[in-house]
């Protein structure tokens, strides 16, 4: 199984998840992280005006667990809802995973996603 | 004559100044990092605790004791000795001594209050109850003698300040600017962003302040008339003129209205307004809110551009809006409300006023200077650098303001 | 005559209703989501900026000035030109003018900020402040004219409103139901859960409103005598019961008993009671509070059925809650306290408040349409749809409202 | 006579008690786990709603109506009957029955909020519903019948209860013993740490409670004259020194200063001059106040050691810090202000003080634990495990406390 | 190494946390997330009384790295102690570790564990 | 690629950014954990001083995918300022990812880094 772990703007954050479940894909996780890219410019104001350039922005991270073969299908919804096309929009990572256990069951593998 | 609408008056006028230190308490604790947010609460809060029993013990006495050499009070009035709760203390008094004293201590709370903010998230708790002790002690209540204690030098010369633009603005503004010097900026200070964590609870101080103020200031007239009333109608006023100023400064300089400068613009209105509410009317109450809030915004930009880290701005705010108000009381004293006084003209007044603004902070800045000196070499003013970085809330009071 | 026990009374009212502010906007701020905190915030918070320095300006004195036409005031007292700190505007008021003036500046005050709920996490700040200005201006002012003002058309028709179910809560109400319909629903709006992002806040909101709305109720008998102690008796008594009313329907209807209900439910209490606390006794308000605990549950539940998304439902609270006090002011009068003017049957008493309550929704709906239409038109009322899903706070103010 | 200035003073002081209320629902809520937060603020806001429509119904007229035996009031004031909004309730009466009906109804709706801080974070809604109002009927009326009412026993006997020491917090305090015991500790106590949630809301709540003390204690007097700035004065030193006491404690004890220890102190300081405001001047007023400090401190540590799990330590501030006060205002009364009645020695009346405490700690102790039994063998007390472990906001209400 | 990742029930976190330290795994670290599941009928009121359908539940996220021989143990320490038998019970995913390092000696592989 | 997880003390989050950026790698995010490991001692103090043992403490988590030739570098940068030589210092770990995906382009691999 795959680990897909998208990196995306919080306000996004509805459209992509109503974009997989339409896909069928209901099982994930998501976290709000702050992160560092390529993304520059936001700029927030200080007590008297100064600028105050933020180079840390909140993100939130998505993570899916999916069968192998679903894993590209997972980033190209992903993709298609989360773009804007301006810098900051974020990454998909991709890694393996061994095992999956439902805790409720304890079933094993693809049939616990 | 002591009689009850005016007790009542002064009574509730003396809560709503105590609120306001809470009230500061949050607006500082919200304007915090994260990490310093209890320990800037714990400096406002313990202070009432200090400074609540100093001055029924020596405070009032020095302040309002009987007059020495224009400067100081005697201490015959120690642990209230001799101060009534049910008489006034002169026969055309409308309250009662202690009602007086009381209104009066709550005052002497506050100003060292204001001053913790340029000391937030760095300054030893220890060195703090010292520093309050010795402060309100040696340097309040003198200014606070001779500004309004029968016999005080300043109210001899005739300096118009009818609820603290000089003994608590100023006071504490300026001893702000000692303290930021003498403890220098915290680390990161100009490279890491230091911004409020807690935007919600600056409002809600903000909003406890301006509640207060109506105490602070109608309450300086001591009897629920035509002082009063105007004292009231200024206040608010200005407040309001406060954040037109502040928050088009920041719309025109960076673009956007702030809300923090909002809560921060009505504090500068009420401040610059504190020392004319008895002496001026609604209208030029308008010029001098929108005055200050555009001065004090002006004046934080700078000290952070001088580099000099006065890290919740007590400075620009207190220091410079009381100071633009001691002389705003020069400039319109009598328009709208009241009037100068008998064979003074304007500019002698404005002279005056620069005369009490000077002493005052000439006097602030030197007496706190030595105080925090004197700690600095003995017990020390300044966390370890690691305790710092870790944030005072932990490394000083073992406490996280959340556990969310 | 004006005496220190009636002044200090409408003093410490006028800074109890000023309170009110800042606590409606930390109910409004809680109410909102957490991107939306600051913005929301805000308006309250700049319509205090804003609001007062217009009503010292030209507020007043189109709302209390000589009439012209029982329908507004005239310019006379601008910029309180005439407007006494000290005499009374009449020789038997029991307070000075100014401190009228003031107390009903708070109204002007709180009246547009309640509107903001309708708008909320969507408008455009600078749409708002435009909007604001005007709005106190042209609907405000009139109506309080109507109703409260000497020559005023209500007033001589024999309505009743003690202390603003009709000017403040029916017409900020019927505002905000023009204003939920003009703006449009928020994006995603009936698909995504838009819940409370803060109970502390919206609870510390709503106490502050409740002690608050002492000032503006018993504040409105203009002295510190029955009438007084009765508007505050019932006051606290509907605001109880309207706290059973709301978290018994939310108990029934969904099986648990709501927090932020027992918040709306005082609240709904509080508003349906402001028309009628100097005209009822305690045993009428407890019908009252209940009453509008239920019916303002329901408002909220049919408004989201229509799908108008009154963003925190201030038409179900002010001008729902606001229209049964008024009318139930005419059912009530003279039970337990007061009593019907003479020559006036009850029923007569009831079409009257239909009349004013008629006219206002009438006036407050076409006129707030009327301005945000020509808004919308001008420099348009809504922020961008990418502004308002990254949240207001930082597309409008560069602020988030937390940095925890 | 009825006048305005004590009108307005009583009228003022009320709305402030009022406001202790969601002080306290902040206070506890902050203290509280965040899981239990809105629950924890929900007790006590609820509180007001029922009680709030109990006293204008049966309990006023339970506790202050016609005296029956020394021992518990008439029905004759059923729903206000006969208390009048204008006139007072004897020819010598300073304010309004309705006034003094209105400010005691605060008191009685404090009293079992305080105890809510015992079975936080476990008891059932419901559960809460039915204790606080039987709680209110059969225990605080009657004991308020006895200290404050003309003819109640204790009153007879001579014992000494400016503002609730025995009424209010022995009361509270006692009963909160009982609820622990019974209700049994939190799942994890002893073992996980359980530790507030939020520390700036815990300070607003504790300032918040301050600033309405002022009402509770200086009210008290019932008119605004040397009893109420006396009872000002104390009330706000005893608080400071009860900081110095507790933050003395925590810093000795565990080595650093505490904020929650500051927040705690001041409440408890507050406790202990209660009974005393009348009765003692500023000096004692500060030995009170390090005292309560100090012994509150102790005694939370104590229960912790026997296990009993008064979640927010409501025996431990009220219970002996109640029962400090009273004691205390035998040992320091007439020093400083006020004096003993003729004829009765110190040595008298301080055994008088302890019959009053014994009565009500005996009082409170047994019927409050018949109210909780009767309620646990017929709906039950406590949620259930699961619903305990996810915490009552979303178990009992169905609203998460933040959504951040 | 293998990572486990045991996405559980926020109050069930002190049980699994206790029974880990029993069976001798102290180093962990936890994370607050918000998922989406087989589970559903988590209703939350509105201001109004209005049922809202929570889709987003807290989860608490434990990540525990051990040896490649205890990543079963850990697994039924978790199921043991997180297990309700209701949906909702959470999942738990196993993937590979390359590398451990341990910051403040700089001991590499199982050691640093 | 890789990933690093690198879990430090909160302080040091900003010494480590900097020392990051200055080795040219400016692609990150964190998080904010709890956990828990060899370190002990951390004692707050309840409200009437008793003393509360914390044993799971505030770390912050920083991830990092950068090229296979990377990681070790990023270990040093991190490990350097991030050390102060007392337990809780933290931990790194590193893992393989199989795929990067830049969403505002659609580029994978490393370019997309
Ligand atoms: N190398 C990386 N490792 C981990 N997270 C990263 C890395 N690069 C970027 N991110 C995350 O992705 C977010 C978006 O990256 P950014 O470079 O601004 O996007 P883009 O280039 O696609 O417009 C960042 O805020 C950060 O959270
Ligand atoms: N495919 C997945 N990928 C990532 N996280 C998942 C996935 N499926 C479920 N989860 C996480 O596990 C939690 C529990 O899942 P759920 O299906 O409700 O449990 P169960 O079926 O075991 O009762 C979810 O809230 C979510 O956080
Ligand atoms: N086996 C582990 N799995 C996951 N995280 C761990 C593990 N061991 C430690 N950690 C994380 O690393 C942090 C620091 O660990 P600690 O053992 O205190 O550091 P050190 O031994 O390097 O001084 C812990 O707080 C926890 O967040």
């Amino acid at each position: 199984m795959k680990k897909v772990e998208a990196i995306i703007r919080p306000e996004k954050f509805n459209a992509v998840k109503e974009a997989l479940v339409e896909g069928g894909f209901v099982g994930l996780n998501t976290v709000s992280v702050t992160g560092r890219g390529a993304q520059r410019g936001i700029v927030h104001q200080g007590r008297s005006g100064q600028s105050i350039a933020i180079d840390m922005l909140p993100k939130t991270k998505m993570e899916l667990v999916v069968g192998d073969g679903d894993a590209e299908r997972v980033c190209e919804i992903i993709i298609e809802a989360a773009r804007t096309g301006e810098i900051g929009d974020g990454k998909i990572f991709i890694s393996n995973v061994e095992e999956v256990i439902r805790v409720r069951t304890g079933e094993r593998g693809e049939t616990a996603l | 004559m002591v009689n009850s609408g005016d007790t009542a008056f002064i009574l509730i006028a003396s809560a709503l100044v105590l609120l306001m230190i809470p009230g500061l308490a949050l607006f500082y604790g919200g304007l915090a990092r994260q990490k310093n947010a209890g320990s800037t609460i714990m400096y406002s809060f313990a202070t009432i605790g200090i400074v609540g029993v100093v001055w029924v013990l020596w405070g009032y006495t020095l302040a309002f004791g009987p007059d020495i050499g224009g400067f100081i009070g005697g201490l015959d009035n120690f642990g209230l000795a001799g101060v009534s709760a049910s008489e006034g203390a002169t026969p055309d008094a409308k309250i009662p001594a202690q009602a007086f004293m009381i209104f009066q201590g709550m005052f002497a709370i506050i100003t060292p209050a204001l001053i913790t903010g340029a000391f937030a998230e760095r300054m030893k708790f220890s060195a703090f109850v010292v520093f309050t002790t010795l402060w309100v002690t040696i340097v309040y209540a003198p200014v606070a003698h001779w500004v309004w204690a029968d016999g005080g030098w300043l109210l001899g010369l005739g300096a118009l300040d009818f609820a603290g633009g000089t003994v608590v603005h100023i006071n504490s503004g300026v001893a702000a600017l000692a303290a930021a010097l003498i403890l220098g900026p915290r680390l990161g200070f100009g490279r890491q962003a230091m911004e409020p964590h807690n935007l919600p609870l600056v409002v809600l101080g903000a909003g406890l302040l301006w509640f207060g103020w109506f105490g602070f200031n109608a309450g300086s007239a001591l009897s629920a008339g035509g002082d009063a009333v105007n004292a009231f109608v200024v206040t608010n006023t200005a407040a309001c003129a406060g954040i037109i100023g502040w928050v088009g400064m920041s719309w025109i300089f960076s673009k956007k209205p702030s809300i923090i400068g909002a809560a921060s613009g009505a504090v500068a209105g009420l401040v610059a307004i504190t020392p004319a509410s008895g002496f001026v009317g609604a209208m030029p109450s308008i010029i001098i809110g929108i005055g200050a809030g555009v001065m004090c915004f002006g004046a934080i930009q700078l000290l952070i551009k001088l580099k000099v880290d006065d890290a919740l701005s007590v400075w620009g705010v207190h220091g410079i809006g009381g100071t633009w108000g001691a002389i705003a009381t020069g400039i319109f004293v009598g328009i709208g409300y009241g009037g100068l006084a008998d064979g003074v003209t304007r500019l002698e007044q404005i002279g005056i006023q620069l005369i009490a603004i000077g002493a005052t902070w000439a006097w602030a800045f030197a007496v706190t200077a030595i105080i925090l000196l004197a700690i600095k070499f003995t017990i020390g003013l300044r966390v370890s650098e690691s305790a710092e970085e870790i944030g005072l809330d932990l490394s000083e009071h073992g406490e996280p303001a959340y556990r969310l």
